[in-house]
């Protein structure tokens, strides 16, 4: 639900000289939809996430959102926190551009607007990168290239056709397939991140490419879907699935050999940069220039690098081995 | 006027069974028919109050235009689908029709036509599509909540053909401010503005102007209607090619607000349309409705809404507000209809004497039972 | 009085039974009419994919239409008694995080006892929008649309930002839906038979037709001494417990439950009752008729993906093949109407 | 004349009879019924003896079918008492009253179009088998049986859609035939039905009667009451007014008692002055339905189409006023030809339709009742484009004072009026466009005498002033009082035509029921 999270005075004394500076400072966390677990990791306190960075800070923290993944259900949620004094936005954005508006018009009232996860390049103050996007193309790529032994039939499996880092993402994932002349990417279809369409465009998929040797599913809905539905001895170990996901999702599929590996970030680190940076901006302690440095409290020290944005790091490969030390 | 009512009685003398006071009956009339729109005006003043009480930004002039932004393009899709449900029809492609214009315009931008040219095209094509969904339905005589099932699929899908994972944004700042700026000098947005123009104008052809009569006429009783001479099918159809037109314009609108074209535009605002045309008190059989109610209920949930975004309610739940708003706004014209149905009930228990368990049948719901014998069935007969 | 007293002079010449066999054929033809379509599309695209027919992929095409199969089974009944539940979707998804959530919460918890969660969810549900339909006496369009927001927004309030994931489930579960016989989804068999059943009993029981008679004329229905609240109330009841059950089943199937699970069933159920030839006005068609109808919208769906056809492609032509299912079965009624009055003038001289 | 105050007031009709009867069946003493501001009934008493027909008879609105909904549980009264078998009784829902042995054929016939006839018949008492399945072949065949004995040519098996509305009248009587009644209550149930059909319903009617089942008869056709009933009640505004056997009153007394005045039944037979042609139709046909339909109209002149019920009358006239599409021919208006399909263009045209079924046809019963009567007339009362609601209202209030409508509110919706009331309505909306070709289809039915004679009267007056009348018609009497020129349907073809000097009922009858052509 909406939490908002005020720092009790004591601690914040504490942890920051400047609390009382930071106490009136509000800001907004806006994912781009409530009720969706990754988002909820990265922002919630108890999980360490961006409202548990700006607790830290001694701001006052609101998460809040529409109920679907669309601007037109994002944009008045942006706006009314706008309307109550946001000092800062920490936004996931639903579309790179239909939001740029209202997010302008924020920065021109002086609001430090942050994004991560999905960024909306053109209007924001600080972008927060999960993982450097030629990154994740590649390194995916190159993980199903391990084991299908860089021959074969491929699929990507993406979230909605109009998703920018989905296309992004298989943007790189075309370039770099071309060091592997033996793989073929067959089909790219699209779950629209609903359970029910992953599965049945991913059936389709299973149909229509009999000698289909592996799938890509960058996107959590489609490579939990896709693993449910290859997760019986016909498919099991003979097509390969990797992708994004999150680790709970898919520790019964990793442990039952359907997937081997598959990659993430982890969405509390994001969440928690992107809170304590919105927070600093807020306070003016750090602008957004290329080269600002600054120490993220838990997370340790980080620069902002070109366009205004900071990397938080590889993404992480989970796998048989590591998987069960994640709670998320 | 008492020659006709009076029958003199050859027992007793007396005059008419018939009470005759023309002058309070007809103005009880004119009470019960705004009854709706009183207990929706009610409410509004109550959300008002609230949303003051609760939220100090709630009354300024930037969360107005805020609120109108954000119901905008809805309410100006309800009007015309006011129109079709009081005819008994119903119209679920409109979000569709609204996301494919979306493309559409998206399209021709991304092809360097000129916007002016770009908009007339989009207008067109929105006629186009309310016809074929006219057509289906009032020549093919196909059930119109089964064709409008389908083009909502068909006109979305039409949409991912035309513009495919494509996203237009770089529209020029001269019409992408129309979706967010307000109009200059009033508080008023441009989406709001044409709500409001289009209100006016459907108000006073739906309740002042034979064309209006007529859709309450089909929506009664379709045969009836035509019998009387009413061109039932041309009126259905003009009002769904009405309905693609203005469904297009709020596509056209919600592009420039969002200043972004894509396919999935407006996904899902077909039910959020419909909630609001119910909430305005529109019967779902036909014929009963008001645009002044369309009004209200536009102005009900637009400030409900925003009222809520304002506080630190939960908007997960904002889906428990709308429902349970729908539900009271039929509630309430029913509660002593309720009532009575209960006490009858009681005094069914008392009066029971010889017989068997059945079914409790009330006067007023009789009276519901034979006004309607005509019963609907019309569609029926005709397919 | 007797009624047979009365027979005994009657001389009439027999009964003409051409007009009533057609007529009753036509209803009957109404669902031969869609199933007629669905083999010819089957037809089509095994020409093209002959693969299409393969075990497995008829496998998939069955358990997704098991799970439409069902709700469509209680939308009937609902949308033969002239109401509609827009509700399911949203009972679905309620029933389908509470009950597979209670093996994150629970240690021991019987498959029996999910189960009977999920009917207890969808029982209650069921139960709200009946008693608002009969006692509140609202439209049960009004109704069930505002109950698929109130459930969907309780359902994501209690989900809040959690999800079941396949990895909490015991295989006893995954199992309802992954089990076959004889190849065939062991639930998929199960769930014909009820459909089997629940065409049976509303052609054969009292109740049932009770439910075709107040769809057919609401008022004829209370002149004649139909318990109609009680009938309509219990449509809603089981059509919500349908859902319900559904919801695990659902869960079974996917393995990942979030807040989004059913999200927009409803129309898609809609559409498979009309399509398979159930009058949205209520009083005539068919579990059975229903049933196929989801089997078509979902071969449709497949058929699509399996021949390739462009993602991009792909929604228009489901739409428009939708489209032209109902116009082909709306043309074979006409011309069976027109038939009959031929036969009737012809026959009457 | 006198009043009831006991119940062992009529021995004979016991006698008649051969029981000996003293407590009625059925007493409903001083019943009172308000609608919110309408008195439906006043002080209503009826009394009702096994082995009796009684006919109850009164104006439009005088009663009779809220009385007949009391009976049936549909309404509860007021105040008075109802006694059943001599004990107090309330019927709380039609169940009750089922269950207690009365069987009522309602004035609008009440079928599921979507089901069978059989089970229509049948509903909620359907035979059944083991595991209370219902019996189907039970059901269907003994369904055949009835209607065997009542001659009815229709299967059991079919879905009810599309009957005529004489053919949905036969299945309400089979239906309160099954019910093995101790009371039959039949509220106008020959207003549909042809003459044939008529005897049959006499026929079954006695045999009831001599099996000792009451019968409560409500009909405007008196002859009928006196050829069939017993005894007679007549109740006006509400008020019981008199009772007696009918061997005992006169049709004058009858009528004073329903009406409260004299009423000149007899028919006048003025010669019409007769001028040119005005509707004209040539060679109309719809496969299956008519063929081959040629006649004309001249104004002042006032055609009958008759035949018998199914023969396509119906179908015929509707596409004259363009509501059916047909396959071939013209409809030509003061020779120029009609669009055919649009009803829109014969209304521009100067044709008026009064359908024959008001409740689906003519009136939209929950609009109110001056919106009704405005309906097809909204063109001329608009100003600068809007509807002026000041001239509609005149516009209608005149009308209902000419027709002397019965209503309280001119804003109520048309569904609270009487079923003849209704049938004005329907007549004034069309009367008011002041048509140059009247069609008019069953224009009476359902009307009480009275106001027959108006109607009678009007199309007399419209005749007059040069209006082309056409009247399909089943009641013979009124074709035979009314027209100048008798054309006859019989299977969907124009097989006949009388002048008015030669007609005759027998004439008219074997034209349309034998298959041998007349010239
Ligand atoms: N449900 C109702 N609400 C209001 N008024 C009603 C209702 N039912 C009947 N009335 C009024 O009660 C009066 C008696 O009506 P009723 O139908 O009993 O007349 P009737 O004698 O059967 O006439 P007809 O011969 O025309 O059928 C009429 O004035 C009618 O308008
Ligand atoms: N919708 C329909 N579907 C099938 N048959 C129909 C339909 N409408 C009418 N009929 C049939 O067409 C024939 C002629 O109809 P109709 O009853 O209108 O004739 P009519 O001569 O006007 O008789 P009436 O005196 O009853 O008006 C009847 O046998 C009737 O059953
Ligand atoms: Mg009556
Ligand atoms: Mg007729």
């Amino acid at each position: 639900g909406t939490t908002t999270t005020s720092s009790s005075s004591g601690t914040s004394s504490s942890s920051q000289g400047s609390s009382a500076s930071a106490k009136n400072i509000k800001v907004f966390v806006i994912p781009k939809q409530l009720g969706n677990s990754y988002f909820t990791t990265a922002d919630s306190v108890k999980s360490g996430g961006a409202l548990a960075a700006i607790q830290q800070l001694g701001a006052t923290g609101t998460e809040t959102s529409g109920s679907a993944s669309t601007p037109s259900s994002q944009l008045p949620v942006i706006q009314s926190a706008i309307t109550q004094g946001a000092k800062a936005l920490v936004v996931s954005a639903t579309d790179p551009t239909a939001l740029c508006p209202t997010l302008n018009s924020a920065m021109a009232k002086g609001i430090a607007v942050v994004t991560y996860d999905s960024d909306a390049p053109t209007c924001r103050t600080l972008f927060v990168n999960q993982a450097s996007t030629s990154e994740i193309g590649t390194s995916e790529v190159d993980l199903l290239a391990k084991e299908i032994h860089g021959q074969g039939q491929i699929a990507i499996v993406s979230a909605s056709a109009s998703a920018t880092n989905q296309n992004q993402w298989i943007g790189y994932m075309k370039q770099e397939l071309k060091k592997y002349p033996k793989m073929s990417l067959v089909s790219i279809v699209y779950g629209n991140d609903n359970p029910a369409t992953a599965t049945q465009v991913t059936q389709g998929l299973l149909q229509q490419y009999p000698n289909l040797k592996g799938i890509i599913s960058p996107t959590t809905v489609g490579i939990a879907a896709a693993a449910a539905l290859l997760d019986t001895p016909q498919y099991r170990g003979k097509i390969a699935l990797t992708g994004l996901g999150t680790p709970n999702e898919m520790k019964k599929y990793v442990a039952d050999g359907t997937v081997q590996a598959f990659e993430l970030w982890n969405p509390a680190n994001l969440g928690y940069l992107a809170g304590y940076a919105a927070v600093l901006l807020a306070q003016h302690k750090i602008t957004n220039k290329e080269g600002t440095t600054f120490a993220a409290g838990k997370l340790g020290k980080y620069t902002i690098g070109p366009n205004h944005t900071i990397l938080l790091g590889p993404p992480y490969v989970f796998n048989k081995a590591n998987i069960n030390n994640f709670n998320f | 006027m008492n020659d006709i009512t009076t029958v003199p009685n050859l027992d007793s003398g007396k005059g008419a069974t018939l009470p005759n006071t023309q002058a309070n009956t007809s103005k009880r009339s004119f009470k019960s028919l705004l009854v709706w729109e009183s207990g929706l005006f009610v409410v509004l003043v109550a959300s008002v109050i609230g949303g003051s009480i609760l939220s100090p930004q709630f009354l300024t002039a930037g969360n107005i235009l805020n609120l109108q932004l954000s119901i905008g393009e809805i309410a100006i899709m309800a009007l015309p689908l006011a129109l079709i449900v009081i005819t008994g029809e119903i119209d679920l492609s409109v979000a569709s029709i609204l996301g494919l214009s979306s493309s559409l315009v998206g399209y021709l931008w991304m092809h360097h036509v000129p916007m002016s040219i770009a908009l007339s095209v989009v207008l067109v094509v929105g006629a186009l599509l309310g016809l074929f969904n006219g057509v289906l339905v009032t020549r093919l005589g196909l059930p119109s909540l089964a064709v409008t099932i389908g083009t909502l699929a068909l006109y979305r899908g039409v949409a991912l053909v035309i513009l495919g994972s494509n996203i237009v944004s770089n529209f020029p700042p001269s019409y992408t401010s129309i979706g967010v700026n307000s109009i200059p000098g009033f508080d008023i947005s441009y989406s709001m503005f044409v709500f409001i123009v289009l209100a006016v104008i459907f108000g006073l052809v739906v309740h002042f102007t034979p064309f209006g009569r007529s859709l309450f006429a089909i929506g009664l009783n379709k045969e009836a209607a035509a019998y009387a001479g009413i061109r039932v099918k041309r009126t259905k159809t003009t009002l769904y090619v009405l309905s693609g037109v203005i469904c297009a314009l709020a596509g056209v609108l919600y592009t420039f607000r969002l200043s972004t074209a894509e396919y999935n535009n407006g996904s899902g605002l077909e039910l959020n349309a419909v909630s609001l045309v119910l909430l305005a008190g529109v019967s779902i059989f036909g014929g009963r409705g008001s645009i002044l109610g369309v009004v209200l209920a536009v102005a009900t949930l637009g400030t409900i809404q925003n009222g809520l975004l304002l506080t630190t309610f939960p908007q997960q739940a904002m889906g428990v507000v709308v429902g349970g708003l729908l539900l009271i706004s039929v509630f309430v014209p029913n509660a002593s209809l309720i009532r009575r149905q209960f006490q009858e009930f009681k005094f069914k228990k008392v009066a029971k004497k010889r017989s068997n368990s059945g079914e409790s049948m009330g006067d007023l719901e009789t009276k519901r039972i034979l006004s309607s014998a005509t019963g609907g069935k019309g569609d029926m007969l005709q397919s | 009085m007797n009624s047979q007293t009365l027979i005994s002079k009657g001389s009439s010449k027999k009964t003409s039974g051409d007009r009533g066999d057609l007529a009753s054929r036509i209803f009957r033809l109404r669902e031969f009419g869609i199933f007629g379509i669905l083999i010819l599309f089957v037809g089509a695209t095994t020409v093209a994919r002959p693969r299409f027919l393969g075990g497995q992929n008829i496998r998939f095409i069955l358990i997704d239409t098991t799970v439409f199969a069902l709700l469509a089974l209680g939308e009937t009944m609902v949308v033969v008694s002239r109401n509609v539940d827009l509700s399911v979707g949203s009972v679905l998804g309620l029933s389908a995080f509470v009950s597979s959530n209670l093996y994150q919460q629970f240690h021991h918890v019987a498959l029996v006892e999910v189960f009977l969660v999920g009917l207890g969810i969808g029982l209650v549900c069921g139960a709200l929008n009946g008693l608002l339909v009969t006692v509140g006496k609202v439209p049960s369009l009004v109704v069930t649309l505002a109950t698929l927001y109130i459930i969907r927004g309780v359902d994501v309030l209690i989900v809040g930002g959690g999800q079941v994931v396949a990895n909490s489930l015991p295989n006893s579960f995954i199992e309802v839906t992954s089990s076959q016989l004889l190849g065939v989804p062991t639930v998929s068999i199960v769930v014909a038979v009820l459909i089997g059943l629940g065409a049976y009993y509303m052609k054969n029981f009292r109740s049932g037709r009770d439910l075709y008679a107040i769809g057919s004329n609401p008022d004829a229905a209370r002149l004649v001494g139909i318990a109609t609240s009680r009938r309509v109330f219990n449509a809603f009841l089981l059509s919500g417990a349908i859902a319900g059950v559904t919801g695990v089943i659902w869960a079974s199937y996917y393995g990942t439950i979030d807040s989004t699970a059913g999200t927009g069933y409803e129309l898609q159920v809609v559409a498979a009752v009309v399509v398979g030839g159930v009058a949205i006005f209520g009083g005539s068609g068919s579990v059975i008729g229903a049933a196929i109808g989801a089997l078509l919208l979902n071969t449709i769906n497949s058929a699509l993906y399996v021949l390739g056809v462009s993602a991009f492609w792909d929604q228009a032509i489901a739409g428009f093949l939708l489209l032209l299912a109902i116009s082909l079965d709306r043309g074979i009624f006409v011309y069976l109407q027109r038939t009959i009055r031929r036969k009737k003038v012809l026959g009457g001289s | 004349m006198y009043y009831h105050r006991g119940t062992s007031t009529l021995p004979e009709v016991g006698k008649n009879n051969g029981t000996h009867m003293v407590t009625p069946t059925l007493a409903l003493k001083h019943v009172r019924k308000y609608f919110g501001a309408v008195h439906a009934l006043e002080d209503a008493s009826l009394e009702l003896f096994a082995g009796e027909i009684h006919a109850l008879v009164g104006e439009n609105g005088a009663g009779k079918s809220t009385l007949v909904k009391i009976l049936a549980g549909l309404h509860q009264k007021d105040a008075g008492e109802m006694l059943f078998e001599n004990f107090e009784t309330t019927f709380t829902s039609p169940k009750d009253s089922i269950d207690s042995g009365i069987a009522v054929i309602y004035q609008e016939p009440t079928l599921f179009p979507d089901l069978t006839i059989a089970e229509n018949i049948y509903m909620e008492r359907q035979p059944r088998r083991s595991f209370n399945r219902i019996d189907y072949e039970e059901m269907n065949s003994s369904v055949s049986s009835i209607f065997a004995s009542l001659g009815v040519a229709l299967d059991p098996r079919q879905v009810s859609i599309g009957l005529s509305i004489a053919e949905q009248q036969l299945v309400e009587i089979a239906k309160a035939l099954t019910l093995n009644a101790k009371v039959v209550v039949m509220d106008e149930p020959t207003a549909a039905l042809s003459a044939k059909e008529v005897e049959r319903l006499f026929h079954i009617a006695k045999t009831l009667k001599a099996q000792g089942v009451a019968i409560l008869f409500i009909s405007h056709r008196l002859e009928e009451v006196f050829r069939l009933c017993d005894r007679v009640t007549v109740m006006r505004d509400g008020r019981f007014v008199m009772s007696d056997l009918t061997e005992n009153v006169s049709e004058e007394t009858l009528v004073r008692a329903m009406v409260g005045r004299d009423v000149d039944l007899s028919e006048r037979s003025e010669q019409r002055s007769v001028h040119e042609v005005v509707l004209e139709v040539e060679r109309l046909s719809e496969e299956g339905v008519f063929n081959d339909i040629s006649f004309s109209v001249r104004a002042g002149e006032v055609v009958a189409l008759s035949g018998l019920v199914g023969s396509g009358r119906s179908e015929v006239v509707g596409a004259i006023f363009g509501i059916r599409r047909y396959d071939y021919g013209s409809v030509k208006v003061n020779s120029t030809q009609l669009k055919k399909g649009s009803p829109a263009r014969a209304m521009e045209a100067g044709i008026a339709l009064v359908p024959e079924d008001r409740r689906q046809q003519g009136l939209v019963m929950e609009m109110a009742i001056s919106r009704n009567i405005a309906l097809a007339s909204l063109a001329s009362l608009k100003r600068f484009g809007v509807l002026s609601s000041k001239a509609e209202k005149n516009f209608s209030k005149d009308w209902a004072l000419k027709l002397r409508l019965k209503y309280s509110k001119l804003t109520s919706p048309v569904s609270t009026l009487s079923g003849g009331n209704q049938q004005k309505v329907v007549l004034a909306k069309w009367l008011s466009r002041s048509p140059k070709v009247l069609i008019v289809d069953e224009p009476t039915r359902g009307i009480d005498i009275g106001t027959k004679v108006e109607v009678h009267r009007l199309i007399f007056e419209l005749a007059r002033t040069g209006v082309a009348v056409l009247v399909v018609s089943s009641e013979l009497p009124e074709v035979l009082a009314l027209s100048d020129r008798i054309l006859v349907m019989r299977e969907g073809s124009l097989v006949g035509e009388f002048e008015r000097s030669q007609a005759t009922e027998e004439k008219i009858i074997a034209l349309a029921t034998t298959t041998k052509a007349v010239a």
